[in-house]
């Protein structure tokens, strides 16, 4: 027998950048989970479907893998493309029961997924916004020499959820940090960010902070480099792929990430095993969706847990699971579904073990830069209603 | 003061930036009437090919060879493509060039990737120029801006000094009676579209370094692209370059305001705290060039410049 | 529903032509629509056809612009969009109870779309409608990108980024639905994609549908027969908008979700894409095309990494060399064998099917290969027990001779069938 | 100079010319009439190109059924169609400037010339031809093929919709033009305008020439007259 | 009845600089036929323009049956009972000859931008445009497309659009332009019944039509009318003779 996964994101378009590297990871992972005997004596089999990263394209996609006999949905990219299959597999559990589906969110951050909207059927397994964030105030915490941060972000929720969290957490850590600067531009649309970067010049920030992702992030940061600015950028999305390649030197000491590991942090020979291994595998894109092994490790070990692999079943024998993952214990936390992981804040620099994006630049992990699982937790609001 | 002069200098090097990737098609838009939607591709194509080429030699020789490759490549597709379409007039034409975007994207990823690729600045201008309160300004950008300039006077000959302006015009309402006065049309088409073409792909050479070279930028900067034209208006590269540097300069001068709708329109009862109220001029600034389309639109068809309805 | 440009022989159709053009089409139509569940089709089929649905109307309403009145929008899912949240809001209004929300039916929701879609139009199309042609177009487009970023700026009417969701099941059951399996929702799809489709052929039947066209032909002498274009052109982008607005509030139902993407760029080039590549000449047109490309967009990504490529492929192919669409194939080909002219062209359309099918391999080997080399990850096309890698010869020579053949073939058919006319 | 053998053409399904001969000497003027829809615009458009010839057209001993339209006119072929098609959005002045072929070799007609020749045009010689009367229009479209310099001009249906006064100017223009030495073949209506010019005369019925001889010899043939003019 | 059904008081445009129409009068009774001659470029289809609304005056007014309408739009000016033709062919090229007619016919039997109405079920409607239809002999060719209509048979549209609203003043510019004899012939023997008990203002060069038609002849020269009379009268004015008709009488004219 093979367990079915479908694997929903964006294939083809611009997007496809995201879509397929966590692809590749997932069945990378799956291999060697089939290799080592599998889950329960049967193989995963992970099947992917284009979402074209939108929503109601996904709800059709979400309806073939259903139908097509997957009962675990991995999905990642967007948020609006994660909160409408909450929606759509609580309503389908609903509607259909007997014929329960899981949904393992692998990257879409927004906190509300595991606080006042979490599911029984939906288990996180990145960090959520405000934890990424906790992460960084604590990193900024550390560093005396930063009294002025400036927020930047997208004009949506997203954007809006970071600064709001960036300033409460600032305020709780370094009540004397000034925010000199929180300020949304409108999602996509800007072409040239010199002009904000000359306002964050102009303000005197000694770090910035943003929530932005894609052409927004990289134009950002590089405007920053051009412009001649050496202070810390601190950003949830500086490891996706090709950003590094985009800025090039102008990245050393500017852009730094927040994220659950990276290639150059120190790591059981298995893991190094596991790098090497994806890079002969798929030489386009840099290994870095680790999660995507936490993820199936950790079904693996729950379905074991319960002797079956029902949904219902693993996802009650999910919570409160912990599994050794490469840069750490990850703990699924009962509460919300919300995986509790080491986190790194990590910047570019020359001359690393692993390069990223086919340049001799790589990721390198910034004094004081480990956040422990518990420090990066954040309280949860959720109250979740759970089948018998 | 400071504040001031960083609009002023922004504006304009935004604005020289979004002239030169608009001039390409300006020229094409008001010599053949077609609104090429996909001429954000071969600005893509311009900066792919440069990058390409850099690898094998240096960028001054890609500056030139890259134009000139994608002016073919927009040869091609006039001669074995547009021609077909131009029959049956512009909504055909324009359909046309919408599939054609796609089409280019998708070899573009086949080609180079889905991921940005490392195009960077030529080492020669990869210094700053000079800094102005505490902000660099690379050299590149006024090497932009001198390229920008070069072309708007080019451009300028072409369009009004030249009798192939002329006949191109005409053949716009009058493709046969042209042709029967002895002009050979098709050939004038292939080559006003090449030349548009090539500008795009100029852009491209110069824009993708500074920018990023990533299949995405051809979407990203479509859009912007077509505002500048219309906004200008049909037939004029004055008007282009007038909307060009007025979006810049607009564009820029708002982000520097952080006033929010409610200290505006507060007299109004607008509360601060309400969405409307909250919402900053900064925050606007992206969507004001399309503000600007509408309002232009609505008021004079022809665009600022234009002496016939886009 | 036949062709629209048909002719009425003699004046007024006779009874019986009336019949068969018209009333007969949709008893077909009706009749499909009903005896499709038959068929037991599965949840994944019956979630793709009820998005044909939405699309079918969707495109029709898209064509009262492009294809009857002459205007081309860059912006149309704007009102499906605000149709569409309208219709979520009122769905939440429903399950929350309150008032006399709380009587009105789920089912009931494709109206409040075409009222909200309507609003929409009346309001967006007061300004934009005074201007024909391209400004007309060049202000859509600017109206869709402002729309598309208020949706992302007011989370309380759009939900931002994540949009809104609501419950279908939250209101009473009508007529026996419960709207929660999806055999109901197939129901609810097909009823209100029937009236669509009448409605908007009945549109086509009024003075207001007749006068649209002729402004299309020609707005200045519309002027001088006693109307005003720009009126026409508003009233008809009023409709436009509200049978937009009635297939958002058939999504609404179906996908129970809006997000802001809805109102973007990309729907709206979709539905343009769909109506065109259908063939916007005829009223069916769209229907093909909706059904076509909603079906491709769903599935095609299943079997081919390319897809994108092969529409893209397709859409310039359509306007380059089948202006008319699916649908002037169709009738054309109709035409030729009702004509009883079949036997002269058979020849050449075997020719040319012939050269079409020879074309498609070379461009799918193309294609094939072309995306596996891409990928880098050194797998390798094998149709057939054939493996195309890309260094090997035997890929170039599927590739270049098939082509070259059928380009040739193409050409022979192209010829043939000017003689047979001639 | 131009030589037609067996031309067909067809609009779509509709065979329109069924066969066309006629011939054309160097300083010739030819009058091509016929009743209305006879096919005499199609003849001169299958001999421009704009409809595609089946047949045979020599012009200067050189096949030109197929070529594209401007070789055709570079060879000294000058064509006044019958929708006039000026430039509306150019100037007057424009307009006779776009139809001298090449810039380096000006023809013997100067744009001076052809504005002395008609104070209309002179007067609007600055204007947008766009809105150029009827009349105006009529005379631009002559004297901007006449700039190209050609050797023999088509000319289709030059007095439609003119004054009775510039009908004759017209008329006086075309024999002019036929002085200078350029060959002309006009497709008219009005038979006194024909008949006072031409040197021979055509009559067409049916997509078919049904007579051709000199005017003198015309005059006196009231049968073809009556068959294929309803005169 | 009589009365002025449309009366020009010192109407003047201008385009810029150039003074097309430089202070015309004229007053047309009711029922009235009169037609407007002068050479090319003196006018007169700009004056049709004015008058219809197409353009707007630069100075004067122009009063229909007693109603100013100077200043309307051309829609309002046709509802108010005036139609017009044109020059140039302006009919709606995609759609059949029969439904040409019928957009012409709609508004004026109260159909307005109804939505809500079967087009094919208003009678009156289809009676009257196949009347039409009946009336200039293009019953034939009612469900073709109008651009594969012959060269004539446009123009015998472009008439047929024009009265079919029934407007009780009608504006003809050139309307047997192109047309040869027989069809001129036709055409003249159509003008005259849709005319009957109307007001007809009619542009034309073929002065066989002209002197057939015409009550009353105007003759414009330079934006000014130079005359206007009785056929004979204008006929032996030597200015008129001068300025437009020219020594040779053209056939067809009847002596
Ligand atoms: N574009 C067209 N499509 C179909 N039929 C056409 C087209 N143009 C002309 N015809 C038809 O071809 C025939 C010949 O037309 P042509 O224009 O050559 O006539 P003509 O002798 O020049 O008459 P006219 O006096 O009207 O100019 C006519 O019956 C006409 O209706
Ligand atoms: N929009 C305009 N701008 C400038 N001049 C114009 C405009 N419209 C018309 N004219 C000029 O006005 C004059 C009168 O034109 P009009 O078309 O009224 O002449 P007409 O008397 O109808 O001549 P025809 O008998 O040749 O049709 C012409 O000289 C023309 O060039
Ligand atoms: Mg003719
Ligand atoms: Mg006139």
């Amino acid at each position: 027998d093979t367990i079915k996964m479908a694997f929903i994101d964006p294939l083809s378009g611009a997007m496809a950048s995201s879509g397929e590297p966590a692809l590749q990871s997932f069945m990378l992972a799956a291999e060697h989970i089939n290799a080592n005997g599998g889950v329960n004596g049967d193989d995963i089999e992970i099947v992917p479907y284009d979402n074209k990263v939108s929503p109601k394209e996904s709800l059709v996609q979400l309806q073939k893998a259903i139908d097509s006999g997957a009962r675990y949905i991995l999905q990642g990219n967007g948020s609006s493309v994660a909160s409408a299959i909450i929606e759509a597999v609580s309503k389908h559990n609903a509607r259909n029961p007997g014929e329960e589906v899981l949904f393992f969110n692998y990257a879409a951050v927004t906190p509300a997924f595991t606080n006042e909207a979490c599911s029984f059927w939906h288990f996180r397994f990145d960090a959520h916004t405000d934890m990424k964030m906790n992460a960084i105030t604590d990193w900024v915490a550390k560093r005396d020499d930063i009294k002025k941060v400036y927020i930047i972000g997208q004009d949506y929720v997203h954007g809006e959820a970071v600064a709001a969290a960036a300033v409460a957490q600032l305020k709780e850590k370094r009540p004397d940090i000034e925010i000199v600067g929180n300020e949304l531009h409108p999602l996509a649309k800007v072409k040239d960010f010199t002009p904000y970067v000359q306002k964050i010049i102009s303000s005197g920030a000694d770090a910035v902070i943003t929530g932005n992702w894609g052409q927004d992030m990289t134009l950002l940061v590089k405007a920053a480099a051009d412009a001649g600015q050496k202070i810390p950028y601190l950003t949830f999305y500086g490891g996706s792929n090709g950003a590094v390649a985009a800025l090039g030197e102008g990245a050393i000491d500017t852009l730094y990430q927040v994220s659950e590991g990276v290639t150059n942090l120190d790591a059981s020979p298995e893991q190094y095993a596991m790098i090497e291994e994806y890079k002969q595998r798929f030489p386009q894109y840099d290994y870095y969706y680790d999660r995507a092994f936490t993820t199936l490790e950790m079904f693996d070990a729950a379905a074991e847990k319960a002797g079956s692999v029902e949904p219902i079943a693993v996802a009650k024998a999910m919570e409160g699971l912990e599994v050794q993952a490469a840069y750490g214990p990850a703990t699924m936390r009962a509460e919300d579904h919300q995986l509790q992981q080491n986190l790194f804040v990590t910047t570019v620099a020359k001359d690393q073990k692993y390069g990223v994006d086919n340049t001799d630049l790589g990721w390198r992990l910034v004094d004081g830069g480990a956040i422990s699982a518990e420090a990066a937790s954040t309280p949860t609001t959720c109250k979740m209603e759970r089948p018998e | 003061m400071e504040t001031v002069v960083f609009a002023l200098l922004n504006g304009v090097i935004y604005g020289l930036l979004l002239f030169m990737l608009s001039s390409g098609l300006t020229l094409i838009f008001s010599m053949m009437g077609v609104l090429n939607f996909a001429h954000a591709s071969f600005y893509m194509l311009g900066a792919y090919f440069a990058y390409t080429l850099m690898e094998g030699s240096n960028f001054w020789i890609a500056l030139f060879i890259a134009p000139v490759l994608v002016g073919l490549a927009g040869m091609v597709v006039e001669r074995y493509g547009l021609r077909k379409v131009h029959a049956r007039g512009h909504v055909a034409e324009l359909l046309f060039t919408f599939g054609l975007a796609y089409l280019i994207d998708e070899v573009v990823k086949i080609f180079w990737g889905r991921t940005a690729v490392n195009y960077k600045v030529p080492e020669l201008l990869d210094f700053p120029l000079f800094t102005l309160y505490g902000a660099q300004y690379p050299a590149y950008r006024i090497f932009i801006l001198l390229v920008a300039i070069l072309m708007l006077v080019a451009l300028w000959y072409l369009l009004r000094r030249t009798r192939a302006g002329l006949i191109i015009q005409a053949a716009l309402t009058h493709p046969h009676m042209v042709g029967h006065l002895g002009h050979n049309v098709p050939m004038i088409f292939m080559m006003v579209f090449g030349a548009g073409c090539a500008l795009a792909g100029l852009a491209g050479v110069i824009g993708g370094n500074y920018f990023i070279t990533d299949p995405a930028m051809a979407v990203q900067m479509g859009p912007i692209v077509f505002v500048v034209v219309v906004v200008g208006g049909l037939g004029s590269l004055e008007g282009a370059f007038i909307a060009a540097m007025l979006i810049g300069l607009l564009q820029t001068s708002a982000v520097s305001i952080n006033a929010s709708l409610a200290d505006i329109f507060g007299f109004l009862g607008l509360a601060g705290t309400s969405e409307v109220g909250g919402i900053t001029i900064a925050s606007m600034a992206p969507m004001l060039p399309f503000l600007l389309l509408v309002l232009v639109l609505m008021v004079r068809p022809t665009g600022l410049m234009g002496d016939r309805e886009v | 529903m036949t062709d629209m440009t048909t002719t009425y022989v003699n004046l007024a159709p006779s009874r019986a032509e009336k019949f068969r053009q018209r009333v007969l089409p949709m008893i077909l139509f009706a009749l499909a629509l009903a005896v499709i569940p038959l068929f037991g089709p599965s949840r994944t089929t019956l979630t793709l056809m009820n998005h044909m649905g939405i699309n079918i109307v969707f495109a029709l309403s898209f064509n009262m612009l492009l294809g009857r009145a002459g205007m081309l929008s860059f912006g149309h899912a704007v009102y499906l969009g605000l149709g569409g949240y309208f219709c979520v809001h009122v769905m939440n209004w429903i399950a929350a109870g309150s008032g006399i929300w709380g009587a009105v039916p789920v089912f009931s929701m494709p109206a409040f779309g075409f009222a909200a879609g309507a609003l929409a139009g009346a309001v967006i199309g007061w300004p934009s409608c005074r201007r024909a042609g391209t400004p007309f177009a060049m202000i859509s487009l600017g109206v869709a990108e402002l729309v598309a970023a208020a949706g992302f700026m007011f989370d309380s009417l759009f939900g931002g980024e994540m949009g809104i969701s609501a419950d279908r099941m939250g209101g009473h059951e009508f007529l026996g639905l419960t709207l929660g399996p999806l055999e109901d929702v197939y129901w609810y799809i097909a009823f209100w994609t029937f009236v669509g489709v009448v409605g908007m052929y009945a549109f086509t039947r009024t003075p207001l549908g007749k006068l649209s066209e002729a402004t299309r032909d020609n707005p200045e002498r519309v002027e001088f027969v006693g109307y005003n274009p720009q009126r026409v052109r508003y009233l008809v982008f009023i409709f436009a908008g509200a049978f937009a607005g009635l297939a958002g509030g058939m999504s609404a139902v179906q996908d129970e979700i809006f997000t802001p993407e809805n109102l973007s760029l990309v729907p709206s080039g979709a539905i343009l894409i769909a109506a065109y590549v259908g063939g916007i000449r005829y009223f069916t047109g769209p229907i093909m095309g909706a059904i076509v490309m909603t079906y491709m967009g769903s599935n095609l990504s299943d079997y081919t990494a390319g897809w994108l490529l092969y529409l893209g492929l397709m859409f310039v192919g359509v306007v380059m060399f089948v202006p008319d669409g699916i649908a002037g194939v169709v009738y054309g080909t109709w035409d030729i064998i009702s004509g009883g002219k079949f036997r002269e062209v058979a020849g050449s359309w075997a020719i040319r099917l012939l050269g079409l099918a020879l074309m498609a391999v070379s461009t799918i080997t193309l294609v094939e290969v072309a995306f596996r080399w891409s990928d880098g990850y050194g797998e390798v096309f094998e149709p057939f027990g054939l493996a195309l890698h890309h260094g090997s010869l035997l890929t170039w020579i599927v590739v270049v001779v098939p082509f070259a053949l059928g380009a040739l073939l193409l050409r022979q058919a192209a010829r043939a069938e000017n003689e047979v006319t001639t | 100079m131009l030589a037609i053998k067996d031309l067909h053409a067809y609009y779509g399904k509709s065979h329109v010319l069924n066969g066309v001969n006629m011939e054309i000497m160097p300083g010739e003027v030819i009058a091509l009439l016929g009743r209305n829809g006879v096919g005499r615009s199609t003849t001169a458009k299958a001999i421009m190109g704009e409809v595609a010839p089946v047949g045979s057209i020599r012009f200067k001993g050189q096949e030109i059924s197929g070529m594209p339209n401007h070789k055709i006119a570079r060879l000294g072929l000058g064509y006044v169609p019958e929708s006039r098609d000026i430039f509306p959005a150019m100037t007057v002045r424009q307009n006779l400037l776009l139809g001298i072929k090449d810039m380096r070799r000006p023809g013997k007609w100067t744009i001076q010339q052809m504005l002395d020749m008609f104070p209309n045009l002179a007067r609007r010689a600055d204007n947008p031809a766009g809105v150029l009367s009827g009349g105006e229009k009529q005379m631009l479209t002559m004297c901007r093929t006449l700039m190209g310099d050609p050797d023999l001009i088509i000319i289709d249906e030059p007095t439609e919709g003119l004054a009775p006064l510039i009908v004759q100017q017209v008329g006086d223009m075309i024999a002019e033009i036929a002085k200078a030495g350029v060959s002309i073949l006009l497709v008219e209506q009005k038979l006194s305008i024909a008949l006072r010019i031409a040197d021979r005369v055509y009559v067409m019925g049916h997509g078919e020439i049904v007579y051709g001889g000199t005017p003198e010899d015309f005059a006196t043939r009231d049968d073809i007259r009556k068959e294929w003019l309803e005169v | 009845m009589t009365g002025e059904a449309l009366q020009l008081i010192d109407l003047k445009k201008s385009f810029g600089p150039a003074k097309i129409i430089q202070g015309v009068n004229l007053q047309i009774e009711k029922g009235e036929r009169h037609a407007i001659i002068g050479p090319n470029g003196a006018g007169k289809s700009t004056l049709f323009n004015l008058i219809s609304g197409r353009f707007l005056p630069t100075s004067g007014e122009i009063w229909l049956n007693g109603d100013k309408i100077s200043g309307k739009k051309p829609f309002e000016i046709n509802r108010m009972g005036l139609s017009r033709s044109f020059q140039v062919s302006n009919i709606f090229t995609n759609m059949t000859v029969r439904e040409n007619v019928r957009c012409g016919v709609l508004y004026s039997m109260g159909y307005g931008y109804s939505f809500w109405r079967n087009i094919g079920n208003l009678r009156e409607v289809s009676e009257k445009t196949a009347a039409i239809l009946e009336d200039v002999g293009l019953i034939d060719k009612a469900h073709l497309p109008a651009t594969l209509l012959p060269y004539a048979d446009q123009r015998t549209l472009e008439i047929a659009i024009t009265i079919a609203g029934g407007a009780e003043v009608i504006l003809l510019d050139e309307p047997t332009a192109g047309m040869s004899h027989s069809e001129t012939d036709r055409a003249v023997a159509l003008i005259e019944k849709a005319s009957h008990g109307k007001t007809l203002l009619i542009v034309e060069h073929d002065m066989g039509v002209v002197f057939n038609l015409a009550d009353r002849i105007s003759v414009l020269v330079y934006g000014e009318i130079i005359a206007t009379g009785t056929p004979e009268e204008i006929r032996g004015d030597p200015k008129v003779r001068e300025a437009y008709l020219g020594e040779e009488v053209e056939e067809g004219v009847p002596a």
